[in-house]
């Protein structure tokens, strides 16, 4: 067993694990992070991704103790209050969902390419969102989403991390 | 799956064959292999397969079916089973050797393989590419270490 | 007509302001938290987590298993084989024969005397995690006695092919021929007649929440709570049931949230059977979650079809007959409960399509053989039928010298209902309108210019158009008319006022990206003068929900919204006769909108319906009414046939050197009748269409000779990304049923059953300077490439 | 699908890292990004005994410019493709690195880490032969240096020793007059490249010089194509020459064909993408050839 201390979503995480147990398993079965979901342990789907040092990460393609010492970001840590921020609302605008399983690890790769680009492209943003599967939405609803949360953004009038209470 | 493959060893044919016959002293130069015991025909061992990170351990036994001198062709039947997991490999081997010159034996060697479990699971094929690699090394170790020692 | 409703009953009463409108779903705020509580993340007290062990090998008898070392390995709970839940006496799942000439298909819960494909459960490991139990599914040893792997579905039929199932004569599934007019007359006067052989490949849903089941025995009640990712919770039940000798109440079924279905999770499996088993022999609960590699390898495949079509065409076009036979690869087992018929049964009766056709046959057949059982995907064998006929309807229109929008035109039914010659009672749609739409929305001549232009720039792009009708509503009747009389539907629906003024729908209608909990809502807040936000759908559990055969073939929103309108009327008679006795005029002058009951014309006079429903419950003075006064209503429905239609057209640009195709565009025009959320309808046409474009170009369940499953993961068996899919537009028509409640028709199937087709004739049309066409799918970059490349070979 | 167990260490020196390899005696392994490693090891195809993570070693993240470059083993391919260093260096490599999986695997994935799992489709060994880079590998027994062409032995098979690890790479300097190009045709993008091809060029007087042109997917490691290369050296780039570095490239590859491509495929294919890539090399000199 390996000590890992970390934070998720901002708390401190100190657990004991064995080596191999995988950071998705970690999360969902040792901190009850039921959030971030499993679609493929192969490293394909994406519906695991979560944020390490905030930049995406397959959870199922990284150790427990891989993480010792990062700050990792997940869907539950999107919007602490409770609501939903700017993306989490576009997504439900914009019907970007439909059974919600692949929807927390598109969240999080569309949060990382908000935070580095509010302005991007389409095509920009279906290159980012490619190392994520949906088999409900044909990605048309996803694509809409993320580009109504970029313009939200760009106008100024809220900031990613603004939740709003349902 | 058929693999076919020919390769040449700096020996009569006579003296090729009773070496690449002769189960013990080849052993040593299958990559991966431990001979481990001998039982009447039954040669047994452990067989690990090694491409990159993928290991697979197989307990092995070989047994010969045919061995005519006179046309100098050699059928061997292989068999194995993953250590840990339940693949299976099976494999048909015949070698036919020619005397390609005074001392020079070209080998050609057709092995028809049965491979089970998780290895033979993918759409990516590299077992040729792997087998092709393997007779290399099965070759160069021959000349290095088997035929060079031979008087 | 079998539906005559009082006037109350519709699907707009008077005050409706939901139903139609683009409005946002109510589900969604959980799944964008992260709160969804789908089976895995579900955690009983003192579970266990379970492991199968699965065969290596296609084909073989099984001579032992020794599972001393794993049972050994610390941490191990317990190791179980086909020989312990037969010991007990667990009963096989059966798919049942319907044919004559057919025999029941028994699958044992785990195999006793032999494997059948690769991934076939054969023992199941319980431990305290899945990490200890997958080490010792390492330590079980079996041996097993290789018998000759049967792969090619018409192989399969030889005599000296090994037999799958021992109790059953050969591996024929079921056979069956129809014909329908004077097929033979028919193509001996056809100045024309293209034929092909079109295999279609092996593919399935791949929703990306694979299945799970937690099962938890309570030894004093005998009874089971099982949790299990499925669509059809109560069929589950029935069959669980069975295998175990139990009453069906003595069971629980919890679908909680899914994570996608796609007709995948529609049949019972034997997981459903060896997990409750093992928590009752261990007693305590065990929670079996399936790993991608068993996703792929062992929940159900679809649509591998071996089908050669005939097409008789007069000499101005006119389509005179179809001829098909279909054999369907239907794998290892029959499915519950459509058996391995289904694919070819679906995909042969709607041959003639929306083609006015007179002379039609068919010969049906499917075969066992090792590789993992079919069942249904999403679009089933209409879609593998659908792109075969549509193919080569492109084939012919290009010998012909013919547009080949125009060809079909040519031969469209009109837009009233119409009995297909094969039976089929088409309800009436826009068959025509959604070409000349989609041909509008393409600007098709300026497609056609641009095309020309690149051409001689080197650049190859290509339209491809694919109208359909997509049978919908799937009630006993359509099931009858694609050949499965046997697979009888019901479903019931109850609706309640509860005492506070919210509203309660129950129906055994699972939902799993449909959207339900909204649409359902919108139709039970019309009926009911309530605002949306005042409903709750219930659904998913046996013990909280009527019965429902499930959500699968488009059937939910019909079935549901009939129900809810049957059931919902009757609550609404109570509701408007208790307003009016609280507010002592006639129930025929109250009205009912946003939550209020008024008197028609003097919305001053408004009682809240809270008002109304504690009156009911609470207020003394509602004794008075006569008669029974259950503010709530159990019906059911079974709906005649009804169909969709609509067309879907594929801009592609190929790259003819290394066969990459690029989507640049898809049109898609979808007449799904009334429609109860128009954003909701957009999503699954987009979905579906996505999954359409998946099968026709990238996925493939792919097996070698020796029966070794190639496509165990997602690397191999690849799903469109953002990128591949491109862009989907959505355009609607609305032509409302006139026989289903509401003019609703179902939908959500028809962009996997016919965007394959217009993506296959896109290609073709792309490059049919080199002359290519296509008989199978996928078409993958590598068999484009190479296709061009013999025409050009041909040519020197 | 769960990892079988190991012994995991993570040391914070590459020499501790190589001692320990050498401890686990060939049943070690590196975990450097893990994004082709942790699939193998969920799969149980790769069961390493003893796990040596870099992701603690000082030392192996930085990039030291020199004319060429020096990239150390542990830099992540989304930190190659960022980089500004690197991209005005070894471009080539950045364009590369688009092909190379998604975002979220590129966050993670090294540059050594795909260079020593060796997949014959991958692009960084590709690029790493084309461009003639040399390989650092510490073991117990010190440091050496390998060049490229002879790193990559076979499919996932490298030069490495068991108890050796890569800490950099060096990418030479490019000559000023040379272009280069980069095509890869992949089944869906992001995917492992069906066949990938990479070339550079350079043009004195209207004529191609020190062409080199390697292929990746279309046999067992990324492969130079020398006859194409001699063939190339002082030609002009025109249509004869195009069709001439088609066929030979074409002719001097004998790959497999599997489910997701036929051999005849990769073969014409790569002869396709040669050509492309040498039109992008020669267009990128900037001069007429």
């Amino acid at each position: 067993m390996r000590t890992v201390s970390l934070t998720v979503n901002g708390n401190p995480v100190d657990e004991e694990v064995e080596p191999r147990m995988l950071l998705s398993d970690f999360l969902r079965h040792e901190l009850g992070l039921t959030g971030t979901h499993v679609g493929c342990e192969q490293g394909v789907c994406g519906a695991c991704t979560v944020l390490v040092d905030g930049e995406t990460v397959r959870s199922c393609l990284t150790l427990a103790c891989q993480a010792d010492g990062t700050a990792i970001q997940t869907v539950e840590g999107l919007a602490p209050d409770g609501g939903l921020n700017v993306l989490q609302r576009a997504f439900q605008e914009n019907h970007g969902l439909q059974c919600g399983f692949c929807t927390p690890g598109f969240l999080m790769a569309a949060t990382a390419l908000l935070e580095r680009n509010d302005d991007p492209s389409e095509e920009e943003i279906r290159d980012e969102l490619s190392g994520n599967i949906c088999r409900c939405t044909g990605y048309t609803g996803i694509v809409r989403s993320v580009q109504a949360a970029a313009l939200q953004l760009r106008d100024g009038t809220v900031t990613a991390s603004e939740g709003t209470a349902e | 799956m058929e693999i076919t493959n020919e390769f040449t060893v700096q020996a009569p044919v006579a003296q090729a064959w009773a070496i690449l016959t002769d189960v013990e002293r080849i052993a040593p130069c299958i990559p991966g292999f431990q001979l481990e015991e001998i039982e009447g025909d039954e040669y047994r061992g452990t067989m690990k397969l090694k491409i990159g990170a993928v290991v697979m351990s197989y307990a092995s036994r070989l047994t010969f079916v045919e061995k005519d001198e006179s046309e100098h062709r050699v059928v061997m039947r292989g068999g194995g089973r993953e250590q840990r997991g339940q693949g299976t490999v099976d494999a048909t081997i015949v070698s036919v050797l020619q005397a390609a010159g005074d001392n020079e034996t070209r080998v050609n060697v057709t092995a028809t393989l049965d491979v089970t479990g998780r290895i033979a699971g993918f759409g990516r094929s590299i077992m040729g590419d792997v087998s092709a690699r393997l007779i290399d090394q099965f070759v160069q170790c021959l000349e290095t270490r088997v035929m060079a020692g031979t008087p | 007509m079998t539906t005559s409703l009082p006037i109350d009953h519709e699907l707009h009463p008077a005050g409706a302001q939901y139903v139609g409108a683009k409005i946002n779903r109510v589900e969604d705020p959980r799944f964008l938290r992260g709160e969804g509580r789908f089976v895995d993340d579900i955690s009983l007290p003192g579970m266990l987590h379970a492991a199968f062990l699965r065969s290596p090998v296609a084909h073989a008898n099984i001579t032992s298993i020794d599972t001393s070392r794993a049972a050994a390995l610390p941490g191990v709970t317990a190791v179980f084989t086909g020989q312990d839940l037969e010991a007990e006496g667990i009963q096989p799942i059966v798919s049942r024969a319907f044919l004559p000439g057919m025999g029941d298909n028994l699958r044992e819960p785990l195999p006793t005397k032999k494997v059948r494909y690769v991934g076939e459960a054969v023992a199941v490991v319980v431990a305290d995690s899945r990490y200890i139990a997958e080490d010792a599914c390492e330590l079980i040893e079996v041996e097993y006695e290789r018998l000759p792997a049967v792969i090619d579905p018409e192989g399969a039929l030889d005599p000296g092919a090994a037999l799958l199932h021992e109790d059953l004569p050969a591996n024929l599934i079921g056979r069956k021929s129809e014909s329908h007019g004077d097929p033979e007359r028919a193509f001996a006067e056809a100045d024309h007649v293209f034929s092909h052989r079109f295999v279609h490949g092996r593919v399935a849903g791949v929703p990306i929440e694979c299945r799970g089941v937690i099962a938890e025995y309570d030894r004093g009640r005998g009874g089971f709570l099982i949790y299990s990712s499925t669509q059809i919770p109560h069929l589950t039940r029935s069959v669980a049931a069975e295998c175990f000798g139990l009453a069906e109440s003595d069971l629980q079924v919890i679908a909680p949230d899914v994570g996608g279905g796609f007709g995948i999770k529609a049949h019972p499996y034997i997981e459903e059977v060896v997990i409750p088993f093992a928590a009752r022999r261990i007693g305590r609960p065990v929670k079996w979650i399936e790993d991608r590699y068993e996703h792929l390898a062992s929940a159900v495949h679809a649509k591998e079809l071996v089908m050669d079509l005939e097409l008789a065409v007069a000499a101005d076009g006119t389509f005179l007959g179809m001829r098909g036979r279909y054999n369907a690869n239907a794998g290892a087992y029959g499915c519950f409960p459509q058996t391995g018929m289904v694919d070819a049964m679906c995909a042969a009766t709607l041959l003639p399509s929306l083609y006015k056709v007179d002379h039609v046959s068919y010969e049906i057949l499917a075969v066992y053989t090792n590789k993992c059982m079919t069942g249904t995907y999403r679009g089933v064998g209409w879609g593998a039928g659908h792109t075969a006929r549509e193919v080569l309807i492109d084939d012919a229109a290009r010998a012909l010298g013919r547009d080949p929008l125009e060809l079909r035109l040519q031969n469209c039914i009109p837009s009233e209902p119409y009995r297909s010659v094969v039976g089929m009672n088409y309800d009436g749609g826009s068959y025509q309108e959604s070409m000349e739409q989609a041909r509008d929305a393409l600007d098709y001549d300026a497609l056609r210019e641009r095309q020309a232009k690149l051409r001689e720039e080197g650049r190859y792009i290509g339209v491809g158009f694919s109208p359909f009708v997509e049978p919908a509503g799937f009630g006993s009747k359509a099931a009858a008319a694609v050949g499965q009389k046997h697979q009888v539907t019901y479903d019931w629906g109850s609706v309640t006022l509860e005492g506070d003024g919210t509203v309660t729908v129950r129906m055994g209608f699972h939902s799993h990206g449909q959207g339900h909990e909204t649409t359902f809502a919108q139709v039970a807040a019309d009926q009911l003068g309530v605002r949306m936000e005042d409903v709750r759908i219930k659904y998913g559990d046996t013990e909280g929900v009527p019965y429902s055969t499930g959500t699968f073939a488009s059937r939910s929103g019909v079935i549901g919204s009939g129900l809810i309108m049957r059931a919902g009327g009757d609550v609404r008679d109570k509701l408007l006769r208790l307003a009016a006795h609280l507010m002592e005029v006639s129930p025929a002058d109250i009205e009912l909108a946003g939550g209020k009951a008024f008197v028609r014309g003097a919305p001053d006079t408004a009682r809240t319906i809270k008002e109304v429903a504690q009156y009911a419950y609470f207020g003394p003075g509602s004794r008075q009414l006569e008669g029974d006064m259950a503010l709530t209503s159990t019906r059911s429905y079974d709906p005649p046939e009804s169909y969709s239609n609509g067309t879907i057209a594929v801009v592609v640009e190929v790259d003819p050197e290394t066969g990459k195709v690029t989507i640049e565009r898809t049109v898609a025009i979808e007449d799904c009748g009334v429609m109860l959320n128009p954003t909701i309808v957009e999503g699954q046409v987009a979905g579906a269409v996505a999954q359409g474009i998946g099968g026709a170009l990238y996925e493939e369940f792919v097996y070698d000779d020796d029966g070794n499953f190639l496509s165990g993961t997602l690397l191999d068996y690849l799903l469109a990304s953002s990128m591949e899919v491109g862009p989907i537009e959505v355009h609607h028509i609305e032509t409302p049923s006139p026989v289903t409640d509401g003019g609703i028709k179902g939908m959500g199937e028809a962009g996997t059953l016919a965007a394959p087709a217009a993506v296959l004739n896109a290609v073709a049309d792309a490059l049919s300077p080199f002359g290519v066409t296509f008989t199978s799918t996928p078409i993958t970059a590598s068999l484009i490439r190479d296709a061009v490349a013999a025409k050009r070979e041909g040519e020197q | 699908m769960k990892p079988a167990p190991f012994e995991y260490h993570a040391p914070e020196t590459a020499v501790e890292a190589a001692s320990l390899l050498q401890e686990a005696g060939g049943d070690g392994k590196v975990l450097a990004g893990g994004q082709s490693l942790l699939p193998l090891m969920n799969l149980r195809l790769a069961r390493p005994s003893v796990l040596v993570d870099l992701g603690r070693v000082q030392g192996l993240d930085g990039t030291l410019a020199n004319g060429g470059i020096r990239i150390g083993s542990m830099v992540r391919h989304g930190h190659v493709q960022r980089s500004h260093e690197i991209q005005s260096r070894v471009p080539m490599l950045t364009e590369a690195m688009r092909h190379v999986g998604h975002p979220a695997i590129r966050n993670r994935g090294t540059l050594g880490g795909s260079l020593a799992h060796a997949d014959p489709a991958a692009e960084a060994p590709l690029v790493a032969v084309a461009l003639g880079a040399e390989l650092v590998a510490l073991g117990a027994g010190g440091t050496r240096t390998i060049p490229a062409d002879e790193f990559f032995q076979g499919p996932f098979m490298t030069a490495l020793a068991d108890d050796e690890l890569l800490t950099e790479i060096l990418f030479p300097e490019a000559p000023a007059s040379a272009g280069w190009g980069f095509r890869e045709v992949a089944r869906a993008h992001g995917d492992f490249a069906l066949v990938a091809v990479a070339a550079v060029v350079s043009v004195e007087d209207g004529r191609l010089r020190d062409a080199r042109i390697a292929v990746a997917g279309a046999a067992d490691r990324p492969t130079r194509i020398a006859a194409a290369e001699q063939a190339l050296e002082g030609a002009a780039w025109d249509a004869a020459a195009r069709s001439d570095v088609e066929q030979i490239v074409r002719d001097a590859l004998s790959p497999a064909g599997d489910s997701h491509a036929s051999a005849e495929y990769r073969k014409s294919v790569a002869g396709v993408l040669a050509a492309r890539a040498l039109d992008d090399a020669t267009k990128a000199t900037g001069s007429t050839a």
